[in-house]
């Protein structure tokens, strides 16, 4: 296959892995948390916002409820952290993003059971086709998102005051406190925007890759390396981690004879990539 | 809420270091004597099964609505049936463990048992303690293919045949392209053998085969792409429901369109409803449609799990039958019930026991490997539809070249 | 109406590294906290703005119970603590920094004549800037937020005394207008020099209180506070 | 060890000389007379415990097993790992390769799964080497994600390629002839040899965790720049506990595939390790008895909601309460539990630690005099962080058997000297030789190797550890533990007995020095060794001190605010302002320098 389908092939999963890669990257940089649910907040609120279709609501209600219940559950979670682990390392308050992860996997599972959750997705087909290559519609839309929520948080960040706080907070949090700024209140911001964004994603894709309470996890995995391509402080690189990852994936699963290295070969990309790029020695604080 | 109250429970009994704790016994089944005077209060017959409880609960809730309904009516002689389900959490250690549960608590017989791994680690156990199960749901190979396990469905490897052969012969498509999840080395040498029968009896071969699927993969894009520089007219897929929603999602987004062949663990109304593709889905239901209330005895399943609060789905069918079978097979014996007499009475049967659930007659019997149910009743979700549509004819595996395989395992 | 400290203990880890400190900071007053290295003059600041909690004794605000109150309620209640090492966000510009607490146009542009030179560089990423440029954006930011009260922990730390000198008079300026200040200094001659109280502290406990003029007449006294 | 014993000690002026040696592991039997216990125990229960119940209790075992094995990098080197279950895989797939795809049951009869068994927890262990090799530049938590891409990446090709046992439909015989999992009395012959296996891994574990190597780990997960300081590589000690918890992880998986005989990939799958994850930091895993009690949660649960007839799942979600609230109170049911004990040992008297340096009689030595032998060469040393100029052309000497004073006021680049001099802002220009070495390009650890270490300002002596655990491991390999015991008691320290959590920070830091010490350097530097100490302690330490260079053979190089200290104890002075040398010379000349104080004191009106 040429560079130029494998690419169209990775883009088609690769924009979802990118979505998500820029919001871990968000994450990591305002809220110092690499959360490792941030996928499973997105689904739980997804499936829980199914539970109403028998309303015959709008689909852009079943849709908001499943951001609003994602965003709470995200906020709950960054609310715990923010409240006992305020002052913690990176890896403190990352660890109770895993615990909430098994939580949320066994709670999806007892509230939803393990059958396929009917969750269509909004956006099916392609959008043009040349050859056998097909550009997914979805794929192109979860690209634009990842373009679109980097670009607009990067506006946010430098051109609004709110933006001003937050990067004020990323900087320095204790002395952004001692100026009066509601660090707390602002990282929930953050936490619910991005579990609000979480549950979008999922809902556009729909079960066609959120079948199941398993692709929490198995989601979660390509974002997380998608957001090491950018060390998990830039999202422009995350997006493209998010497309190197996707396109991997798509051109390997075509050499069926490599088949036990393809699952190996992303991971090891990544590795390999983050060692060059960070080939800097860094010690653990600053002195 | 219960957390709070378990929570406690956990930490009272942990702090006191509980492998003291009294030997588990199972909870009986509730007998109910507000709805017949001739309720059941004898001696029990003790009666296990093993299940993936998350995967497929309603497997055993049918055969416990089954038993309710027999010591309701008065059980074997006045003797209630005690039925216990140990979950093995698809877990391959809790699956012994269980097994050890189920035989230390005296059962006479496993009936009803739905999980993806119980024979395959299990199998040996039972042979070796002289007890024999009636699977509600076999899924791996060894199900289909030791001496004490006798399934009620026809499982994956024959499901396998019947929907290619379907395919190839009653649709007449000439490329199969396959899609296929290969999980253990004993299954993928199962789906081998099934496809090479599917050859053998058709004169047929796949187009193209793509054994490289895993079970929660993050994204079949590759997949689907591989599959679309090749020339199918129908599509293959043997995974499980969600993975095969996701992956015709995919299909759909790059524009594929094929007609697809699926296995019966995709027959449910949730996969209908949650199905947005764009051709017909056709698979093989192990039994009779659960939709179709003109076939015989469907209505009396149909009410005995209203009754008790049961989803009507192919996976109560089979508990529904598998109980029904172990009554029979009971009433059969002459004297005590004990493990050893209904082991000697299932494997001393010689007249099948009709089921027009079924589809086919039941027999255990005292064969290496067992498989009483080889039909299949094709059905179809039509696209742009949610509801699965019958469409038969009945698939009978001796009359359409179906050979049993009866070792699983071998690369 | 002042900032009170009673009988105030601060304890880091195991022993107590402010033991019954008692002072009064007054508005439009300059207060100045001298002492050797360790002595727990930077803890005694993070006591009253909340960094770290005392662990006995009282401190008021104008009234307010300030042992009460988060470290961001006992900043938006008018308390700012400019922290020892200049805490700019390094990423935010000059104007961005003083956006931060500013809330009124006014408000900015009076932060920012206090320092004119600033003004060239305003939307230069404060990181760029020279460390006695950066210390001057950390007191306009606290200025721009009209505190009622300003704790100023080692303004001097890594400049040279000229630029130290420059901040001094800005220091009197802000406290003029009805700013309670307490100045923590290490340059003690020029800290004293615009004080209007001092006070003494070593290991931790308070060893002299009153006129700056008393103490710097006493170069013993100074010395001995100074050096340890 | 009790207030008394520690006088005892201390108070001679040569320890060295007839005073008895102190207690240093604590009684040598207490491990093995617990292993005896547990093993009349686990005897005990297997013949007493119902068929289920024994099985039940290999299963705690093995979970322990694990658990015993995350601990190690989760518990004791501080690092999220997500791939436990991966090891143990390896583990597993190796022996079952062994045991079902070749002649080495033939070969060796009953012994061949003990051997398979130790060759699957090597090849593990390579697995557990390649895990962390990324821990060479990842830090912190992007390692937890490296380790969870492992996790699934193996899941899959588990998938692909099955356990060997399915390949032949072969069951894997287990140990010296026991009868597989079908077979009653076999489960109790293998739960005894499973009891075996545990006990002998956990006394590996118990000393492991007491040697170097345990040292190491725990040094890491407190701070990684102390840990290089004391000439420990900090990937190694990463490395190494990688290695040892998947070796472990690996025997537990060949425990799991011995107790069923044949194994599938669920066993293994991500979620299960990210349960076990989240239930080592609940119990504290690095604990060996909390690694059996988290071995009993992890089992006992499910058991218990059985019994109740509760849906499975609610376990992973208590295991996620459990974990939640032990990671919000930054604490474990271990480490609860210990700290329990310590305050009612304290309670009861039995661990008054305190320094003593202050009773002891001074030794009198006078300030030393520096030799003719430059020891530590610095030239044009310049260190820049962006536009701002650190430190710039700064040029010095110090001379072998010298304590020199590095002084000058805050900020004036201090601390910045002393990071470049040993090697953690290796962005430096300029150079820097000590004993003819040149010093410039090596990391941290091979400094600190090369004669040259460092002391800390912040405390950077891990609390989990005892005060002889700590020395030794400072101390280096070939530290001779008499000189450690003589060093302490030099400078007034806890015996080696003592926990270092019971001790304060200011004796913590005098502890920091004397180990420093008795690693035997040619240089040490001592970046404000004094702050935390009291005026007595002060005048006694650098009583101490003046003996060093002459009693130990160690140069000195103070960085102190404390110009009593300096006066006390340097002969030589270096004065830095604004990451310039601004004078250098005898004590006395230096001190009198108007420009010295001017800039120090920001007035020139001080001169007097």
């Amino acid at each position: 296959m040429d560079i130029l389908g494998s690419l169209v092939v990775g883009l088609s999963s690769g924009g979802l892995y990118a979505a998500f890669g820029v919001l871990l990257v968000l994450m990591a940089t305002l809220t110092r948390v690499i959360n490792f649910s941030q996928v499973a907040v997105g689904v739980f609120g997804a499936y829980l916002s199914l539970r109403f279709i028998p309303l015959d609501l709008p689909t852009w209600v079943i849709i908001l409820i499943a951001m609003v219940t994602a965003a709470a559950i995200s906020a709950l979670l960054g609310w715990i952290i923010a409240t006992w682990l305020g002052e913690s390392s990176t890896t403190a308050r990352s660890a109770v993003t895993v615990a909430t992860l098994l939580g949320l996997i066994s709670l999806s599972f007892l509230v939803f059971g393990t059958r396929p959750q009917a969750n269509p997705p909004l956006l099916v087909g392609p959008l043009f086709t040349f050859g056998d290559i097909a550009v997914t519609k979805v794929g192109v839309l979860m690209l634009a998102l990842a373009v679109g929520i980097a670009a607009v948080s990067r506006l946010l960040l430098t051109k609004t005051s709110l933006g001003v706080r937050l990067r004020a907070i990323a900087d320095r949090q204790t002395a952004a406190e001692l100026l009066g700024i509601n660090v707390k209140g602002l990282q929930l911001f953050v936490w619910a925007q991005t579990g609000a964004m979480s549950a979008l994603f999922i809902s556009i894709v729909g079960n066609a890759q959120a079948g199941s309470a398993n692709s929490m996890i198995v989601l979660l995995i390509p974002a997380a390396a998608a957001a090491l391509v950018g060390a998990f402080t830039n999202v422009w690189l995350a997006v493209a981690g998010g497309l190197l990852v996707g396109a991997l994936q798509g051109v390997l699963t075509g050499f069926p004879s490599i088949t036990l290295l393809t699952d190996w070969v992303p991971l090891t990309v990544i590795v390999l990539f983050l060692l060059w790029n960070q080939r800097k020695e860094v010690w653990d604080v600053a002195r | 809420m219960h957390s709070s109250r378990n929570l406690k429970a956990v930490a009272a009994i942990a702090a006191v270091g509980a492998l003291t704790l009294a030997a588990c016994s199972g909870t009986s089944a509730s007998d109910d004597p507000s709805s017949e005077g001739s309720a059941a209060t004898g001696d029990p017959i003790v009666v296990a099964a093993l299940s993936g409880l998350t995967f497929f609960p309603e497997a055993p809730e049918a055969v416990q609505a089954v038993f309710d309904d027999y010591n309701a009516a008065g059980g074997l002689d006045g003797r209630p049936i005690d039925y216990t389900v140990y979950d093995d959490k698809t877990d391959p250690a809790a699956s012994a463990t269980a097994a050890q549960d189920a035989l230390s608590s005296g059962a006479v017989a496993l009936v009803g048992g739905s999980s993806l791994l119980d024979c395959a680690v299990n199998h040996t156990t039972w042979e070796e303690n002289g007890i024999v199960s009636i699977q509600g749901t076999g899924v791996d190979p060894y199900c289909f293919a030791t001496p004490n396990i006798a399934p009620t469905n026809t499982g994956p490897y024959f499901d396998t045949f019947a929907t290619l052969y379907y395919g190839s012969e009653e649709l007449g498509f000439e490329n199969i392209c396959a899609i296929m999840v290969p999980d253990e080395a004993a299954a993928k040498a199962a789906y081998e053998q099934a496809i090479a029968s599917w050859s053998a009896s058709t004169g047929k071969e796949l187009s193209y085969l793509d054994t490289t699927l895993v079970r929660g993969q993050a994204s079949y894009a590759g997949n689907v792409s591989s599959l679309k520089s090749e020339t199918c007219d129908a599509l293959f897929v043997a995974e499980v429901g969600d993975a095969v929603l996701a992956l015709l999602g995919e299909a759909s987004n790059q524009g594929v369109d094929l007609p697809v062949l699926v296995l019966t663990s995709a027959y449910s109304d949730q996969f209908a409803a949650s199905a947005a593709y764009s051709s017909d889905i056709y698979l093989p239901a192990e039994w009779a449609p659960y939709g179709d209330m003109t076939i015989d005895g469907m209505q009396d399943w149909a009410d005995s799990m209203d009754a008790h609060g049961v989803p009507k789905t192919a996976f109560s069918q089979g508990g529904y039958l598998a109980a029904q079978y172990f009554i029979d097979i009971l009433e059969s014996i002459d004297g005590d019930v004990t493990r050893e007499s209904f082991t000697a009475a299932a494997k001393g049967m010689t007249d099948p026991i009709d089921s027009p659930i079924a589809q086919a007659p039941f027999l255990f019997g005292d064969a290496d490997f067992h498989q009483p149910n080889n039909t299949a009743y094709p059905v179809v979700l039509r696209a742009g539809t949610n509801e699965w549509e019958s469409l038969g004819p009945l698939l009978i595996g001796d009359e359409i070249g179906w050979q049993y395989s009866t070792v699983p395992a071998g690369t | 109406m002042s900032l009170v400290l009673d009988d105030v203990t601060v304890r880091r880890g195991i022993g107590p590294v402010i033991s019954n400190v008692s002072l009064e900071v007054e508005p439009g007053k300059i207060t100045t906290l001298v002492g050797p290295n360790g002595a727990g003059k930077t803890s005694l600041l993070e006591a009253i703005s909340g960094v770290v909690q005392a662990a006995g004794g009282t401190i008021t605000m104008d009234g307010t119970d300030l042992r009460k109150l988060s470290r961001r309620r006992r900043s938006t209640a008018g308390l700012k603590h400019v922290e020892q090492g200049r805490m700019i966000f390094p990423s935010l510009t000059v104007r961005e920094n003083l956006k931060l607490t500013a809330r009124t146009q006014a408000d900015f542009e009076e932060a920012l004549a206090l320092f004119p030179e600033l003004e060239k560089r305003i939307d230069n990423a404060t990181v760029l800037l020279s460390g006695g440029e950066q210390q001057m954006v950390v007191l306009a930011r606290a200025f721009a937020a009209k505190p009622r009260y300003l704790l100023l922990d080692e303004m001097s730390l890594g400049l040279a005394p000229v630029v130290f000198l420059r901040l001094m008079p800005i220091i009197k300026q802000i406290s003029e207008t009805g700013v309670g200040v307490l100045l923590v200094e290490q340059f003690a001659h020029m800290a004293l020099g615009v004080a209007d109280d001092a006070v003494v502290v070593t290991s931790g406990r308070v060893s002299y209180q009153g006129e700056p003029q008393g103490l710097l007449s006493d170069e013993d006294l100074l010395k001995q506070a100074y050096l340890g | 060890m009790s207030l008394a014993d520690t006088t005892a000690a201390t108070s001679s002026r040569q320890p060295d000389a007839g005073s008895p040696a102190p207690r240093r592991h604590g009684p040598w039997w207490f491990p093995w007379a617990v292993a005896l216990g547990v093993t009349v125990l686990a005897t005990g229960l297997a013949f007493a415990l119902p068929d289920y119940w024994l099985l039940i209790a290999t299963s705690v075992l093995v979970a322990m097993m694990s658990l015993l094995g995350l601990g190690i990098v989760t518990g004791t080197a501080g690092m999220i790992a997500l791939c436990q279950l991966s090891f143990a895989a390896v583990g597993g797939w190796v022996m079952d390769l062994l045991m079902t795809q070749t002649a080495l049951p033939e070969l060796l009869g009953g012994a061949a799964f003990v051997v398979a068994m130790l060759v699957g927890a090597t090849a593990a262990s390579l697995l557990g080497l390649i895990v962390g090799l990324p821990a060479l530049r990842l830090r912190g938590v992007n390692l937890a994600v490296v380790t969870l891409g492992v996790a699934a990446a193996l899941d899959m090709t588990l998938q692909k390629v099955s356990f060997p046992d399915q390949w032949t439909n072969e069951r894997v015989q287990r140990p010296f002839g026991i009868p597989g999992a079908e077979d009653l009395s076999g489960n109790r012959s293998y739960f005894l040899f499973v009891a075996g296996v545990v006990i002998i891994v956990a006394l590996g574990v118990f000393y492991l965790q007491r040697s170097r190597w345990g040292a190491g780990w725990r040094m890491v997960a407190f701070s990684e720049r102390g840990t290089a300081s004391t000439g420990t590589s900090v990937t190694s000690a990463k490395l190494s506990a990688f290695m040892v918890s998947a070796f472990i992880g690996g025997i537990a998986g060949s425990l799991m595939v011995g107790q069923i005989t044949t194994a599938n990939y669920i066993t293994f799958q991500t979620l299960n390790s990210l349960g076990l994850y989240v239930l080592s930091m609940a119990v504290g895993a690095h604990l060996i008895e909390m690694a059996f009690f988290g071995g009993i949660l992890f089992v006992l649960i499910p058991e218990i909601l059985k019994q109740f007839n509760i849906p499975l799942e609610w376990a992973s979600i208590i295991y996620a309460v459990l974990g939640i609230q032990a990671l919000t109170t930054k604490s474990s049911m271990g480490n609860d539990l210990r700290r329990m004990i310590l305050a009612w040992q304290r309670k009861r008297g039995l661990n008054s630690i305190e320094s003593t340096l202050v009773s002891l009689e001074p030794v009198g030595a006078p300030v030393p005099a520096a030799s003719d032998n430059v020891l530590l060469e610095v030239k044009d040393l310049r260190v820049e962080f962006g536009a701002v100029v650190a430190l710039s052309d700064v040029t010095m000497q110090l001379h072998e058997g010298e304590i020199l004073g590095l002084i000058g006021p805050n900020g004036a680049g201090k601390s910045t000297f002393v990071d470049s001099l040993t090697g953690f802002l290796p962005h430096h220009t300029g150079s820097v030789t000590l004993d003819g070495v040149e010093l410039d390009s090596l990391a941290p650890h091979k400094i600190a190797r090369a004669g040259l270490r460092r002391t800390f300002q912040q405390d950077r002596v891990p609390s989990t550890m005892t005060v002889g655990a700590y020395a030794r491991f400072v101390g280096g390999k070939e530290v001779d533990e008499d000189l450690i015991d003589e060093v302490l008691a030099f400078f007034g320290c806890p015996g080696t007995q003592a926990p270092l959590q019971m001790v304060d920070v200011g004796t913590r830091r005098l502890i920091e020095v004397a180990a420093n010490i008795a690693a035997g350097p040619k240089l040490l530097l001592l970046d404000e060794p004094a702050a935390g100490l009291s005026h007595e302690e002060h005048v006694a330490f650098a009583d101490r001190l003046r003996a060093v260079p002459e009693r130990f053979g160690v140069s000195l190089l103070i960085i102190e605010h404390d110009l009593d200290l300096v006066r006390s104890v340097c002969s030589n002075l270096v004065v830095l302002n604004f990451g310039q040398v601004l004078a250098t010379g005898r004590q006395e000349d230096v001190l009198a320098n108007p420009e010295v104080l001017k800039a120090y004191m920001g007035e020139t009106e001080m001169v007097s």
